[in-house]
């Protein structure tokens, strides 16, 4: 079923020329309270780490299409005549959009518009001494896909870290989609630990992801975060913290602690048309999340001040 | 996209010569951003044949502009509401940064001027004329690449451009202004948050305008769900997409009954029986706006399909434009 | 329905207690013929426990009126457009067919009057009073049963009706009229079609009216899809609905804000999300309208529903109303 | 999903009190160009023959639930715990809501208000002489109700007598919807006849179903008629016509061919509450069709004017 207002959408009929490309559900899971929405895309070019999609269900009832983090990703098979990727989402249900796209099932259609945005530089990552991945909650969905390219990337790290922060243990089941990257960075012989804490302590630790990372933070670390926006800035005060306690090495590494957080926006074109997605950055002014971002380094987000009240992190 | 031309799908605004009337809304597709989004291929692909007929770049105003605070957008039922409140750098920056690759597109481009009063618009049409002129040559060279359409109607910004275009006396102070400065396309782009567009459609025709775009997005509001206190940055904000149509629809048919320069018809426009409708109350030309947001070819997807339907109804896009004032068609 | 009174969810309007803020908009619910339509069990049902907390009957105007030619309704996006054209018996046949078992509802009734010049009004009014009187026995009987809504917005007849809500002017005139005979609650509909609806409803509070309503519908228009003229027969329509919600919550907002009695707030509402937004704007009562089409009971549903709102909130009725006024609540 | 609009509408929670049944897909079938939809309905109440109901597909893009001919009844199992109905509606694809419930599968949910508004009077047909059904295309949907209905009544009809108008073989297909009525009326010993005849001519006879009327009317027949409003108009001709060719019967019953039409109107409400389903009468009134009708006389629907042109009967 179609909408009018969507009528040129999706479907079967060629709807060229379009930006918008046809998925197909090839996979679709229940991960805790996430969804693992995998969709088979002919056209699809291959996408940089932190990048994201504009998703909408086939005959969604969503005016517009949403934006999600690429989270995993797989060229076509040698002999696919459509040469499609299959391209893996992880979805949290949270409103109208997001809950047509978890129940979709295999064989149904997704409008896609992706590879958008500016991702994480895989240069300023690879030869890091430790990557440090601080997720919370959701938040989780870029990373596989991160891991994944520095596995493949040379020089990688020499070493990494997942820090997972997840409301409770439902959600962090969700620790599951770092299994396959994980093992592969552990036999390329790159010392990789994952560790969780619980906001509700029913798995694991009790506390929130940036204990973790204070208890962790050193000086060769590279971070990389996503989760909701209070904790994003309670992880770039831990950094800031670190610096003031550490000073001498943070002047080498030009007085900064190299953080990238992939931070969100409510958008509406995902392509810099509308200027609906700005946020205001460190030097005050408003920038588009969709294309300067959705990855930001913590200096350019949220530059040296401190935030007055690290608020407990909400759902990622 | 230039559609393959077995039905004509030709329109006329004043000077600029459309290939079909499918075009874009100012304010929602930035062709240079949105290429760049799309990386090398498709967004090349995007420049050099893009998908509208003409170019309508967002409104420029004088000064530059932050625009409005953060959240700007949220989603409505079937539709959209946006306080973006016009952000940009100024007319003198767009047109040292934009202007020339702006011109380099193979298409007309109606530029979109916004401002809070006559004068403003006035001083930004004589700038961006001589930049024109500069840049293309000669005045005729200037009126068969470039269109002007005034935006006296955004309600997203509190300084007043939208009183303007409430106002029959303000709007054809305003355009009285420009069209002494400005001989080519003259679209004066009206406001539906008010009791009447005609008689300000009116006043803009008399002082010169010869083209009326309408409608400009309905004032509305949000609350967050969870403090319930307005949602967005701007507090209220513009609702656009298909929401909108039936009461842009109405707009457009009032006014093409009332005045008789060609119309620019908009609001809610995702599908190709939307852009008839447009065009039977009388629109020559439509633009899509949020819609598009879905995908940056629509307006060309709705091309080829308006193609289609004329075939398909076997009457000319002549026969359809302002059929409704004339008892319809039957065709099909 | 009654809710279980956990929470305390009762409105006054006036002179009129209601047990909780969810009424019908104004034609989209004739107990009666959906009493019949239901059949025996679930139709003594609404009428012996109407889900409205008060019943509001269509508009009734002094002469009877056939409405307009069909087809008078068309869904759109999130949305309906209607053209009814207020079809009604006239008042005298309202008094003598449909008061008795209007009155016989356990129920306050908030009687809907139209007009096409002030002076209908005045005259409906004495003639509603006279026959309230003669029924309740004393006025303090009738101000406690009955409120009187003032139709001055209806966007379907040609004959004027909505132009009176259009102007401050010809709306005082109208409520003075009215105010002079009616004691009661005396609300008056404003329409949404106007360039801005603070200066109507301060006039209308001006002359008398202790309460506003709003809003009737936008006007709007749909064509048929083959012949590409007007599909309703009384050409446009009004439209209301989800799609509608956002402008209509802008116009409650910015009313509520400027004058100082109850507003019954309208447009679009079809969950308990939008009843709290319309209260935290400042309404005191919230009508349904074509949402309720789906069911005859929505409102009793909605109410249930923001009972369970306010308790999960942990707040009274009093916090929630106006509060996006007052920067918003956080309680959850 | 459930659209923010729809909220209240279907799902699994308790919406008491409501006016609106929540139906369950017990059976979904493709017949030509037509599909049957059972829906398991508890707390549906019997039916009569040519009433009809408001359904909803769960969630719904459409803002309006849309009118429907109850085409079938089942009564609840005797041990059925919910004593749900079964009810049968036959749906022709034209638009978004019918498209929408023609998509449903077993096991989804649809919103029913109903059963609606003023059927076919069983006393006036079960004694007839003849009943005659004349139906073009989804038109056909009533009949099989009303042919139980009256297999059922005492007394039966002496004789019926079924023409159907279709557009092509394919549309025709939908014969099949009166095999089971049929038999049990003849197995009851009611002679039932059916013919059919199609506008393509790709299946039995070319025509319209008004000229198979023509040649079979007969003075102690009564019609039973539902279609496009303009077949309506043109068998409610053909029957003014055979009034004046035989007079004298004629005059005999009252000078009117005793002939009832279920006619169609957009509707909103379907409850008589909003007056939006008007259609002007013969007496030059505007009757509701969802509380006079749907099903009217044809002298109180049509009069005894004619109609100038009797169009080409278009979509059923
Ligand atoms: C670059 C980027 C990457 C993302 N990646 C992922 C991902 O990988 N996985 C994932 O699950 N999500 C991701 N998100 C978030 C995802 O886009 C949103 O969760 C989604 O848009 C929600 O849509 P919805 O229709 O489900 O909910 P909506 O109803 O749209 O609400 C969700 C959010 O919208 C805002 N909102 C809208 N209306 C209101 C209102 N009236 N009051 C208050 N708030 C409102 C709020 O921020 C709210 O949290 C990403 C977002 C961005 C920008
Ligand atoms: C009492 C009654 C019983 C019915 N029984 C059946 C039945 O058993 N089976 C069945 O298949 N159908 C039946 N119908 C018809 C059915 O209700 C309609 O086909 C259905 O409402 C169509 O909805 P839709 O969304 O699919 O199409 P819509 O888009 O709503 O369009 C369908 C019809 O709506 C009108 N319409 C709406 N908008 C426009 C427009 N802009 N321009 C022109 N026309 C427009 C036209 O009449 C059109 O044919 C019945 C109708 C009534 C009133
Ligand atoms: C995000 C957004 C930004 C807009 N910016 C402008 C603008 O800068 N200038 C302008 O004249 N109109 C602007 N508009 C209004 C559109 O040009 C158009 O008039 C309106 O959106 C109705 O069309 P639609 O329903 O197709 O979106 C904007 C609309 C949107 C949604
Ligand atoms: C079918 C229909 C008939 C209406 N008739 C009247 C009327 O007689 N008098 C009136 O004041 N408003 C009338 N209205 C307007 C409604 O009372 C209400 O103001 C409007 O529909 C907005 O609410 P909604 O979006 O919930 O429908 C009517 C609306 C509809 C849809
Ligand atoms: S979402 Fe439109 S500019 Fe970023
Ligand atoms: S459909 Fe509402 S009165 Fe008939």
């Amino acid at each position: 079923m179609t909408f009018r207002w969507l009528t040129p959408a999706d479907g079967v009929e060629d709807h060229r020329p379009s930006a918008r490309l046809q998925g197909k559900v090839s996979h679709s899971e229940r991960i805790g309270s996430m969804y693992l929405l995998r969709l088979r895309i002919p056209g699809w070019q291959t996408a940089g780490a932190g990048q994201f999609a504009m998703l909408q269900a086939g005959g969604s009832s969503c005016f517009l299409p949403r934006a999600f983090s690429i989270h995993e990703e797989v060229p076509p098979a040698p002999g696919d005549p459509e040469r499609a990727y299959e391209v893996g989402f992880l979805l949290a249900p949270v409103g109208p959009g997001t809950e047509e796209l978890s129940e979709l099932q295999v064989g149904d259609a997704a409008g896609v518009l992706g590879p958008l945005g500016t991702g994480f530089d895989l240069g300023l990552l690879s030869g890091a001494g430790r990557v440090v991945v601080v997720a919370g909650g959701v938040g989780a969905a870029p990373f596989p896909l991160l891991l994944e390219r520095l596995a493949a990337a040379s020089p990688r790290p020499r070493e990494i870290l997942v820090l997972l922060g997840f409301r409770d243990a439902v959600q962090a089941e969700a620790v599951h989609v770092f299994s396959e990257p994980v093992s592969r960075l552990r036999r390329l012989g790159v010392p990789t630990h994952v560790e969780l804490i619980s906001e509700a302590g029913d798995t694991g630790r009790t506390g929130l992801v940036t204990e973790l990372l204070r208890e962790e933070l050193r000086a060769e670390d590279r971070l990389v975060v996503c989760g909701a926006h209070a904790m994003c800035e309670a992880v770039w005060d831990v950094c800031l913290d670190f610096l003031e306690q550490s000073a001498p090495v943070a002047e080498e590494a030009g007085n900064e602690v190299p953080a990238w957080f992939s931070l969100e926006a409510g958008m509406a074109c995902g392509t810099g048309s509308c200027q609906g997605c700005v946020i205001e950055i460190a030097d005050g002014s408003l920038a588009k999340v969709c294309r300067r971002g959705p990855v930001f380094s913590g200096a350019e987000a949220f530059g040296h001040r401190r935030h007055p009240c690290a608020l407990p992190e909400k759902e990622g | 996209m230039t559609p393959s031309l077995d039905v004509d799908l030709t329109v006329r605004l004043g000077p600029l010569v459309l290939a079909h009337p499918l075009i874009n809304a100012s304010g929602t597709l930035d062709l240079f951003e949105t290429a760049d989004s799309l990386g090398a291929g498709r967004g090349e692909q995007l420049l050099q044949d893009p998908p509208v007929a003409a170019y309508v770049p967002k409104t420029v105003t004088l000064d530059p502009r932050r625009g409005n605070p953060p959240p700007r957008v949220v989603e409505t039922p079937a539709g959209m509401l946006n306080s973006i409140g016009l952000p940009n750098a100024g007319l003198e920056a767009f047109v040292e940064r934009d202007l020339d690759r702006i011109l380099a597109l193979p298409r007309p481009v109606i530029f979109n001027l916004g401002g809070f009063a006559p004068e403003e618009f006035a001083l930004g049409t004589e700038r961006l004329r001589l930049a024109l002129e500069q840049r293309l040559g000669s005045p005729r060279a200037v009126w068969e690449k470039a269109g002007l359409e005034l935006n006296v109607s955004c309600p997203n910004v509190h300084s007043g451009c939208m009183q303007i275009g409430a106002s029959a006396d303000e709007t054809e102070a305003t355009v009285r202004g420009v069209a002494a400065v400005w001989e080519g396309l003259l679209a004066v782009k009206l406001t539906p948050n008010v009791t009447d567009a005609v008689p300000v459609a009116q006043a803009a025709v008399e002082a010169g305008a010869t083209a009326i775009s309408l409608v400009n997005t309905f004032k509305g509001l949000v609350l967050d769900r969870l403090t319930l206190s307005p949602y967005l940055g701007g507090i209220t904000g513009g609702l656009s997409g298909p929401a909108i149509k039936p009461l842009a629809l109405r707009f457009c048919w009032e006014v093409a009954a009332a005045v008789d320069v060609p119309i620019i018809g908009m609001g809610g426009v995702a599908s190709v029986e939307d852009v008839v409708d447009y065009l039977a109350v009388g629109a020559s030309a439509v633009a899509v706006g949020a819609s598009a947001f879905r995908d940056p070819w629509l307006y060309a997807r709705l091309a080829r399909e308006l193609e289609s339907e004329l075939a398909h109804r076997g009457s000319t896009l002549a026969d359809l434009t302002g059929c409704a004032h004339r008892g319809g068609v039957v065709g099909l």
